[in-house]
C-alpha cells in the first residue's frame, strides 16, 4: 500500500477514535480547560473527511497540506492551529522526504514553533515529543505512547488555558495528550510506521 | 450558589460583559458570574444603580469584582461602601483576571491563592 | 482610512470583540477598527479564516493586533504568517491596551511612543 | 432668601449654563475623552431638576442629598460619582455647618476621595481647588475661575479617560473643569457665596 493510501486510513482511524471519544475528550478537557476539545477536534475531522472524499491524492504533500489547512479552518480551538501546524508543517517536508521520523518530527517542529511549548508543559507535545523520539529509534509502539500519556498526569500546566490553574491543572490528563495518542495509535494501526 | 464568592464584571459597554460572561461561564460552570453592563438605558456607560443592584442580587455574601476603564472603578467603589455585602474589587486586566478568577473560584482555590496568582495581572490604579 | 494604522479586536467571543469596537469607536472615530470574534457558526473559540479575511479587508497596510486568550493568538500568528500586510499582534491586557493604543492613534501619537506607553499593559506570553 | 432657595436657584443657573453649552462640553470631552461629558451632565441636571420639582426642602442635607443620588444615579460617567461624591459629602457637613466655604471644602474632599486626584492632574479638582482656597479668603470671583480653568490647558492628564493620551492630553481645556467652573459661576451669580 502507497504511503498516501496508508495515512488515509491512519487519518480515518484517527477520525473515528476522535468522534467516538468526543466526550471523553470534552471531559477530559472540562476538568481542566474549557471542555470543548473533543467537540473541536470532531468538527475538524469531519470536514477533512469530507475533503478527502471529494479529493484524491498522489503525493503526502498535498494530503497533508489540505488535512492542515482544514483543521486550521475549522477546529475553532487552540488544538486547531496547533494540528494544522504540525500538517502544514510536514507538507513541506515530505516535499524533500518520505521517512516517516522526519515527517513527524518536522510535525512536532511546527506544532512546538506555534505553541512554543517545550516538554513537560502538559501539552500534545508531551506525546509528540516522546512517540517521534521512539520513532527514530524504531521503538514507537502502544506502550511509548502509555506512558507518554500518563506522564502528563503530574504535569503542572504552564502553556494553554489548563496553565491558568496553576497547581491544579495536576492530576488530570491533559486532553491534547490524549487526542495525540489517538494519533499515534492511529499511525501504528494503519501500519504508515512499518518501512 | 456552590462556591463561596460571586464574580460580578463591570464593562462601559452590555456586550462587553455580557460576551465575557458566556467565556467565564465555560469554564467556570459553577461559580455565579453576575454583569453589570453600560448604562440603563443601554448606553456605554456604567450605572451606580445597575451595579448596586446586581450586587445585591448575589446570593453570595463575598463578591469579587472586575472592570474595564478606571470610571467604572468609581460607581463600584460607590456601590461597594453602600453594600452590607463584602466585596472586593479587582485591579487587574478585566479579562484576563477575571478569567483566571473564575477558573481559580471553579478549581476551589483559596482566595489568598488565587490574589497571588492574578498579582502579575494587575495593571490598574 | 485616515490614520496609518488599523486596529484588530480577536476575541473568543463576538460580542466581547463587537462590544469592544464600541467602546473604542467613542474615542477614536478616525481609527479603522475591526473584530474578528468567535467562530464562523457563532460559538465561542476563534477563526483562522475569519481572522484572515478580516485582516485582508483592511484599507491599511498596517495592523494592530489585540487578542483575548493565548489560543487566538496562534491564529492571528498564523493568519499573520500568510498576509502580505504588516502586522503587529500585542500582548497587553486585551481591553486596556487596544482603548489605549485607540486613543493614541486618534491622536496621531507615533508607533513607538505608544508601544511604549503600552509596554507597561503586556502581561502575556 | 434661605440658604437652601439660594441653592436651589444656583442649581438651576447650572442646569442651565450646562444645558446650553452641552455640545461644547462634549467637544472639549471629545478632544481628550469620548465626547460624553455634556450629554452625561445634561443627562444629570435634567433628572435632578424633575427631582426638585416633585420635592420641597427645608434643609441643606435633605437638597444636597438627593442631588448627590440623582447624579450619580443618571450622569453615567465618570462626573456622575465625582459630582455625585460632593454633594453627598456636602450633605454630611451640612448637618453642622451652613458655612458656604466648609460646604465646598468637605464637596472638594468628596470629588478627592472619590477620583484620588491631586491637583495638577487636570481634572474637576484643579477648578474646584482654587475656588474652595479664595472662597476660604473670600475672594472668590470670576477671575478665579477663570484662570483657574485656564490652568488646565498646559496640564497632562494623570487621571480619568484623559490619562490614556499622555502628552497628548496637553493643550486642552479638561471637560470637568470647564463644568466644575460653570458650577461655581452659578454660585457667585446665585449669591450663594454672599454672607
Ligand atoms: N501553547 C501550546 N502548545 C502546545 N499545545 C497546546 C498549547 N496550548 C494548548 N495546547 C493543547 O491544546 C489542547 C486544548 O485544545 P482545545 O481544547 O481544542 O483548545 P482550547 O484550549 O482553545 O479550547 C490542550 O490540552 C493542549 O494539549
Ligand atoms: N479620577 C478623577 N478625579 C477627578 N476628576 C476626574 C477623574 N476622572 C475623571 N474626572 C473628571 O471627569 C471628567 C469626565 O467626565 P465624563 O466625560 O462625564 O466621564 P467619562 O470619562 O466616564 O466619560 C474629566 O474631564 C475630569 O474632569
Ligand atoms: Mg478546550
Ligand atoms: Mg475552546
Ligand atoms: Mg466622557
Ligand atoms: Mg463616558
Amino acid at each position: 500500500m502507497a504511503q498516501t493510501e496508508k495515512w488515509i486510513k491512519s487519518f480515518e482511524h484517527f477520525s473515528k477514535k476522535i468522534t467516538d471519544e468526543k466526550s471523553f475528550l470534552n471531559e477530559l478537557d472540562s476538568a481542566i480547560g474549557d471542555g470543548d476539545h473533543g467537540s473541536n477536534l470532531t468538527r475538524g475531522v469531519a470536514a477533512v473527511n469530507e475533503k478527502l472524499e471529494q479529493q484524491s491524492y498522489d503525493n503526502l504533500s498535498d494530503l497533508f497540506k489540505d488535512i492542515g489547512m482544514v483543521l486550521v479552518s475549522k477546529v475553532g480551538g487552540a488544538s486547531g492551529p496547533l494540528y494544522g501546524s504540525a500538517f502544514i508543517s510536514m507538507a513541506k517536508k515530505s516535499k524533500e522526504s518520505d521517512d516517516i521520523s522526519s515527517l513527524l518530527s518536522s510535525g512536532l517542529d511546527g506544532i512546538i514553533k506555534r505553541g512554543k511549548a517545550e516538554t513537560g508543559e502538559k501539552t500534545m507535545v508531551d506525546v509528540w515529543a516522546p512517540a517521534v523520539d521512539a520513532l527514530k529509534d524504531g521503538t514507537l509502539d502502544q506502550s511509548v505512547i502509555d506512558s507518554a500519556l500518563e506522564s502528563t498526569i503530574d504535569m503542572k500546566a504552564t502553556k494553554g488555558r489548563a496553565s491558568y490553574l496553576g497547581d491544579r491543572s495536576i492530576g488530570h490528563i491533559d486532553p491534547g495528550a490524549q487526542s495525540s495518542a489517538y494519533f499515534f495509535e492511529s499511525l501504528l494501526e494503519a501500519g504508515v510506521t512499518d518501512e | 450558589m456552590s462556591k463561596s464568592f460571586g464574580v460580578l464584571l463591570v464593562s462601559h459597554v452590555e456586550r462587553v460583559a455580557s460576551g465575557l460572561k458566556q467565556l467565564l461561564d465555560q469554564v467556570a460552570s459553577d461559580v455565579t458570574i453576575k454583569t453589570a453592563g453600560g448604562t440603563e438605558d443601554g448606553d456605554v456607560g456604567t450605572s451606580f444603580d445597575l451595579i448596586s443592584e446586581t450586587l445585591e442580587s448575589f446570593e453570595e455574601d463575598n463578591v469579587l469584582c472586575f472592570y474595564d476603564l478606571g470610571s467604572a472603578k468609581m460607581n463600584l467603589d460607590m456601590a461597594t461602601e453602600m453594600t452590607e455585602k463584602n466585596v472586593e474589587i479587582l485591579n487587574t486586566a478585566f479579562i484576563e483576571g477575571a478569567y483566571t478568577t473564575a477558573s481559580l473560584l471553579q478549581a476551589d482555590v483559596p482566595l489568598d491563592n488565587i490574589k497571588e496568582q492574578i498579582s502579575k495581572l494587575v495593571i490598574k490604579e
